[in-house]
């Protein structure tokens, strides 16, 4: 199998000039597979090219003030302090928050180098490229893990 | 609001002794809070109850991605099949050798900042809550801080309206 | 300076001070081959204890080439390292080594002989740890590939890699130490070393073809998951590599050259560091130089203020006596005892700390033999050469003795562990012990052969 | 042997403008014009630069790696790094954050008093250790202060530069400038205490006063605010108690040891490596990497490229021919040569890299020395009285006036990128508001003290 073979079809994209409301807003309401609301990564299209990736944790990153996060100073917050960050940065663009490096691979890689990269790179989804660079797809860390059981069952099978 | 007013559940979790094919067995039975079957990571106790580690699905990758593709950039040199392959390897591992042992937790009235700020820098998708005496009761999962997110961010008419 | 050159040279007394550095460093060599401690740690704090105690003074330490740091090693070593880590994420290795794997056409036992000579050959030009570190992961990628056991690859390639750094100045620690000390450059290496290299290659591949030719089989539709690997997708940056390349060429022809035009080889590798530093444009280089390996660079320093230490109070003049004694002044033999001593030695421990007290020891003999003689005259002597040709071919060759004989050894062990292929102490002997012992006979054929009796 | 003391005198020997003088002054010219640039990265310049000089045969690496006069200052290059790794050490312990959270609780949640503990802390920390280590670690727990209290944490990053600038004047270990002046004049640590902490103890007094005025009134805060500091529970900073113990028994024999060290005719070097050797030790790590690793290596290269490239200038005369100019124009008198050395010293650090500055000032002032008593030579020369004054001033001059602007100092640097990452951008000019008066405020001080201290009263 390969990367087409489990990848899930795109369904929504956020812009870079999207703030993070909306963003979230949009994140919140967007169908998944089978059903499903909801999902915890989107990726940014910026004239249809791959702009990055927005994530939960590049949301949070972004609510979390810098200076937490270069220090050990994780036991010193306070009740509501969560949620007063995260008005500060409601109005900010996705542009600035996204991670820009988007980690991609080809239709036809291998579903090791995907996991590979996933674990390297500590990646939950990892768009999908066709020849000509347009994203055709999205393999989630589930997809592999699906190819995991299978791979268990078959065994389990012989 | 305090990390016990958002936690889940603990619905099941895994012993040290119980091969990689219990553990992808077991996660991928369990029922969640939303009605979804299926979870990506669990924690790992001791016959005692303690809490010893955790897996996810990524630390069950891990096992199965041989290191030596860890530690260099062999992405590219990689056949179709290789990870059945390393999969049917490792299936009778024991959890106990490819568990997080350092078990990052929160006590149970830790303010959200800091399930955040734990999650975000040591790169979690969940969190073990855990009370006085350490031991675990509940887990906090990063769309828990998503939704406390959200509900600052909107208020459910807003979300209903589009 | 000149008081402190005279007081070295002083006939040695049994006082206090004597004691106490003889006490420091047996002490740390003990905690060394223990391995109860960090070597490094050992080092430094050795080395501090003999500033602090005053046994050296700071500025002997740190300003006296006789006594102190041997800062030409010192900078050669961070400035090769600087370089590779540079030419690291290029993706270069990789490509060698996939493009080897091709060449091999997915024959094992030919893929294992290009390793090993792709091996040797970048182990003579970069450092031994750094090209197995390199060809080792994707030795285990094609053994999985080809599904035969990685463990006699691996172990050929730790092998081919002592083999081969022994070649040069620059490919093993002990010749860069004894380089610097003696005074020898790359060529004197080139001319002396590599000739009793190419044999002793050939006689290790010859030994295995023998043992491993009929072993490794594969299925052919396996090969063909070598063959169908691209090795240019492993080049990740080919603007850098091309800056690295050149970068490498100059430093290697600076290398050739470096006696002829009166450089030191600390020169040419540090202006090879800032030329790729400047070219690779980075603003920031901490990344670059905090992957310099600083432990191994700081293990040097203490152990050569450690060894100033002894070197000042004459234990080591009085250990030369010893040795002169034992062999009569008997050149020949001396070259022999310093050989097999230095391969036996080498197995078992490290070979760095064996060097820097064996260098200043030959020094203080060469100094009792011919009195009048002093710098260049007394430290090429005819008469002397062989005998540091003797040490850099036992202490780089006996490396292979033992699975902790030399890093590459351990490194390519620990991967293999990793991998899941437990190479035991005694298996690895089992390989190296015979190999080892093999390339040191040649090698004492080829001294005896070429200084002693040919005398060319 | 005989090779070094030939050498040493054609160090001395007057200078002829030859193509090697050409040459010299060329690479080091435009080494120092791209580092004033920043088009390329200080380090690589250094080290290109210096590498240059001896593939030029400018210099031998034999000068450049053993000879003190030529090549690099050893002593310095272990002093910083046998520091650095002490603290590399110390700092996953949580000292330092247990240290601002107690500061904090100890101001009652008060913002000014807050403000005012926090620059003495940080500048008696600046003293003792590195100011950018210092900065590097409040300024983090002063942003979660200032988000707490719902305050602007402008004023307090930047008052905390400030301090830190002062406070690393007062000792040798305090300011890079003061360990190579240390370390090139052979100055002790008692040296510094007695010449520059009391001027300093001044001027931080000054600072306190002048922030009082300055802040004392704009700074409020809501007492229900004030709680949340007040419920903080620092002890939950300390990560390791045992190492945190074992690094301050280090730290606390460390300090002995340098206050000592003069009379117990040890290096400060030698003292730092026995530091870093013991607490190692004492960690009992398998992994030392990481720690020498995390030692500012740019840094500590940045140095030893700058020494090798000043040595090339050195040997061919370049420093003789500019103190001989510096003497034409003091006309020998040293009270003059003083002034014009802080004042000068100052506007430099200001605006440039005060470690350069230093490293090219050092030896000028010794050949202006030479010159001045040809008799004298050694320590006589190096500690002549009347060039004492000499030296204070270059170590007060070129460390207060890194608090000139905000590329004054790393602290400063440090800051105002701490800062903007916080979403609080101190510019170029706000920065310059607060620093230049502060700066020549404090400069002026010193000048006085000088004056009066060794012109004047002459203890």
């Amino acid at each position: 199998m390969k990367a087409k073979d489990v990848m899930e079809p795109i369904t929504e994209t956020l812009s870079p000039e999207t703030t993070l409301k909306e963003a979230v807003n949009r994140m919140k309401v967007a169908r998944r597979g089978e059903g499903w609301t909801g999902v915890k990564g989107m990726i940014v299209l910026d004239d249809g090219k791959l702009a990055g990736i927005v994530s939960i944790k590049d949301i949070l990153r972004a609510i979390i003030p810098s200076y937490m996060r270069l220090t050990e100073l994780g036991e010193f917050t306070w009740d509501g302090m969560l949620e007063e960050m995260t008005k500060k940065v409601a109005g900010k663009k996705v542009g600035e928050v996204m991670t820009r490096d988007v980690i991609t691979v080809s239709e036809d890689a291998p579903l090791m180098e995907c996991a590979d990269l996933m674990v390297k790179h500590s990646l939950q989804r990892l768009p999908v490229l066709d020849k000509d660079k347009r994203v055709v797809g999205m393999v989630y860390i589930r997809d592999l893990y699906q190819a995991i059981v299978q791979a268990l069952l078959d065994k389990e099978g012989e | 609001m305090k990390a016990k007013d958002i936690m889940e559940q603990v619905k099941d979790h895994l012993s040290p002794d119980d091969t990689i094919r219990d553990a992808v067995n077991k996660m991928r039975v369990v029922k969640r809070d939303d009605g979804i079957v299926g979870v990506k990571g669990m924690i790992v106790l001791d016959r005692e109850g303690n809490l010893v580690g955790m897996v996810s699905v990524k630390d069950i990758l891990k096992a199965i991605i041989p290191f030596y593709m860890t530690m260099t950039e062999l992405g590219e040199f990689t056949w179709e099949g290789m990870l059945s392959e390393m999969t049917k390897k490792v299936a009778d591992k024991k959890v106990e050798e490819i568990m997080v042992k350092d078990v990052i937790t929160v006590p149970e009235d830790a303010p959200l900042m800091e399930c955040a700020d734990f999650i975000v820098k040591h790169n979690l998708q969940r969190v073990p809550v855990v009370d006085r005496e350490k031991r675990v009761v509940g887990i906090i999962y990063v769309r828990d801080l998503y939704n406390a997110i959200v509900k600052v961010l909107l208020n459910d008419k807003e979300v209903e309206n589009i | 300076m000149t008081n402190e050159a005279a007081a070295a040279t002083q006939p040695f007394v049994m006082n206090a001070s004597f004691w106490t550095a003889t006490v420091i460093f047996l002490l740390a060599y003990a905690l060394i081959v223990s391995e109860k401690v960090h070597k490094t740690v050992v080092a430094l704090f050795g080395a501090a204890l003999m500033l602090v105690l005053k046994i050296l003074e700071q500025k002997e330490a740190f300003h006296v080439e006789e006594f102190g740091v041997d800062w030409n090693v010192i900078f050669l070593l961070i400035s090769m390292m600087v370089i590779i880590n540079l030419m690291k994420p290029t993706g270069f290795f990789e490509y060698i080594a996939i493009k080897s794997a091709k060449l091999g056409k997915g024959e094992p036992m030919r893929i294992m002989t290009i390793f090993a000579l792709v091996t040797a050959v970048l182990s003579a030009l970069l450092d031994n740890v750094t090209t197995v570190l390199l060809l080792a992961p994707v030795t285990l990628l094609i053994a999985d590939a080809l599904e035969v056991d990685p463990v006699p690859f691996l172990i050929a390639e730790a092998l081919a890699s002592n083999i081969g750094g022994t070649a040069t100045l620059i490919g093993d620690p002990p010749n860069i130490m004894i380089a610097s000390k003696a005074k020898l450059d790359f060529i004197s290496f080139i001319y002396n070393l590599t000739p009793a290299i190419i044999v002793i290659m050939a006689a290790f591949l010859f030994v295995l073809k023998l043992i491993f030719g009929k072993r490794l089989r594969v299925k052919p539709e396996l090969r063909q998951r070598i063959l169908e690997m691209d090795e240019r997708e492993a080049i990740k940056d080919p603007l850098m590599l091309k800056k690295s390349l050149f970068v490498l060429a100059i430093v290697i022809t600076g290398f050739v050259l470096h006696g002829m035009l009166g450089y030191e080889p600390a020169t040419v590798a540090l202006f090879g560091a800032g030329l790729l530093l400047l070219l690779s444009g980075t603003h920031e280089p901490h990344h670059v130089l905090a992957e310099v390996e600083w432990p191994t660079i700081f293990f040097f320093m203490g152990l050569f203020i450690i060894i100033g230490g002894v070197v000042k109070v004459g234990l080591i003049k009085w250990m030369s006596i010893e040795v002169l004694a034992l062999t009569h002044g008997n050149m020949f033999a001396t070259s022999m005892l310093i050989m097999w001593f230095s391969a036996f030695a080498s197995a078992f421990v490290d070979n760095i700390p064996y060097v820097a007290t064996m260098n200043p020891l030959i020094i203080d003999m060469a100094n009792q033999i011919w009195p009048h003689l002093q710098g260049i005259k007394l430290l090429h002597n005819p008469e002397l050469m062989p005998l540091w040709w003797s040490l850099a071919l036992g202490a780089c060759l006996g490396g292979n003795g033992t699975a902790i004989g030399a890093s590459a050894n351990v490194i390519v062990v620990g991967l293999a562990e990793r991998a899941g292929r437990k190479i035991t102490f005694i298996r690895f002997m089992a390989y190296g012990m015979p190999v080892m012992i093999l390339t040191v006979l040649l090698s004492t054929v080829y001294v005896w052969l070429r200084y002693y009796v040919l005398k060319i | 042997m005989t090779q070094v003391t030939q050498e040493a005198a054609a160090a001395s020997q007057p200078f002829v403008m030859d193509t090697v003088f050409w040459t010299a002054t060329t690479i080091f010219v435009l080494a120092y014009a791209v580092i004033v640039s920043e088009k390329v990265h200080k380090t690589v310049v250094a080290l290109f630069g210096a590498a240059l000089m001896l593939v030029l045969k400018i210099l031998e690496q034999y000068e450049a790696f053993h000879v003190e006069e030529l090549g690099v200052d050893w002593n310095v290059i272990f002093l910083l790094i046998g520091m650095m790794t002490i603290i590399n050490l110390m700092r996953p312990t949580g000292f330092f954050e247990y240290i601002a959270i107690k500061s904090a609780k100890a101001g009652k949640g008060d913002p000014m008093r807050i403000m005012t503990i926090f620059a003495l802390v940080t500048a008696v920390l600046s003293a003792l250790l590195d100011n950018v280590t210092t900065v590097l670690l409040l300024a983090p727990v002063t942003l979660l202060i200032a988000d707490a209290l719902e305050v602007d944490p402008v004023p307090f990053l930047i008052v905390e530069a400030l301090a830190s600038n002062i406070g690393g004047t007062a000792t040798l270990i305090g300011d890079p400038p003061n360990i190579m002046i240390a370390s090139k004049a052979k100055l002790d640590f008692m040296d510094f205490i007695y010449n520059l902490t009391p001027v300093v103890i001044v001027l931080m007094v000054v600072l306190l006063v002048v922030v009082k005025i300055v802040f004392g009134k704009k700074l409020k805060t809501r007492e229900e605010l004030k709680e949340r500091i007040m419920q903080m529970n620092e002890k939950e900073a300390i990560k390791d108690p045992l190492m945190l113990k074992k690094s301050l028994f280090v730290l606390g024999l460390v300090l002995v040891g340098f206050v000592f060290h003069g009379t117990l005719h040890l290096q400060p070097a030698t003292v730092a490596l026995f530091g870093a050797g013991l607490l190692l030790l004492l960690s009992g790590t398998h992994d030392p990497h990481h720690y020498l690793a995390e030692v500012e290596w740019p840094t500590i290269f940045f140095f030893i490229g700058l020494f090798i490239l000043v040595g090339g200038v050195v040997k061919v005369g370049l420093i003789k021919l500019m103190s001989m100019k510096m003497l034409d124009l003091t006309q020998g008198n040293l009270f003059a040569t003083s002034m014009i050395v802080m004042w000068f010293s100052a506007i430099a650090s200001a605006i440039v890299d005060n470690i350069p500055y230093v490293a090219t000032m050092n030896p000028l002032i010794i050949d202006m020395a030479k010159q001045m008593w040809p008799q004298e030579a050694g320590l006589a020369l190096l500690r002549h009285p009347d060039l004492m004054p000499v030296w204070w001033s270059l170590a007060l001059g070129a460390c207060l006036g890194g608090n000139g602007s905000p590329i004054g100092a790393s602290a400063n640097v440090i800051v105002v990128g701490m800062a903007e990452r916080a979403g609080k951008k101190i510019s170029f000019m706000r920065f310059v508001a607060y620093g230049f008066p502060i700066m020549l405020l404090t400069v002026f001080i010193s000048m006085i003290y000088v004056w009066l201290r060794y012109y004047v009263l002459k203890f």
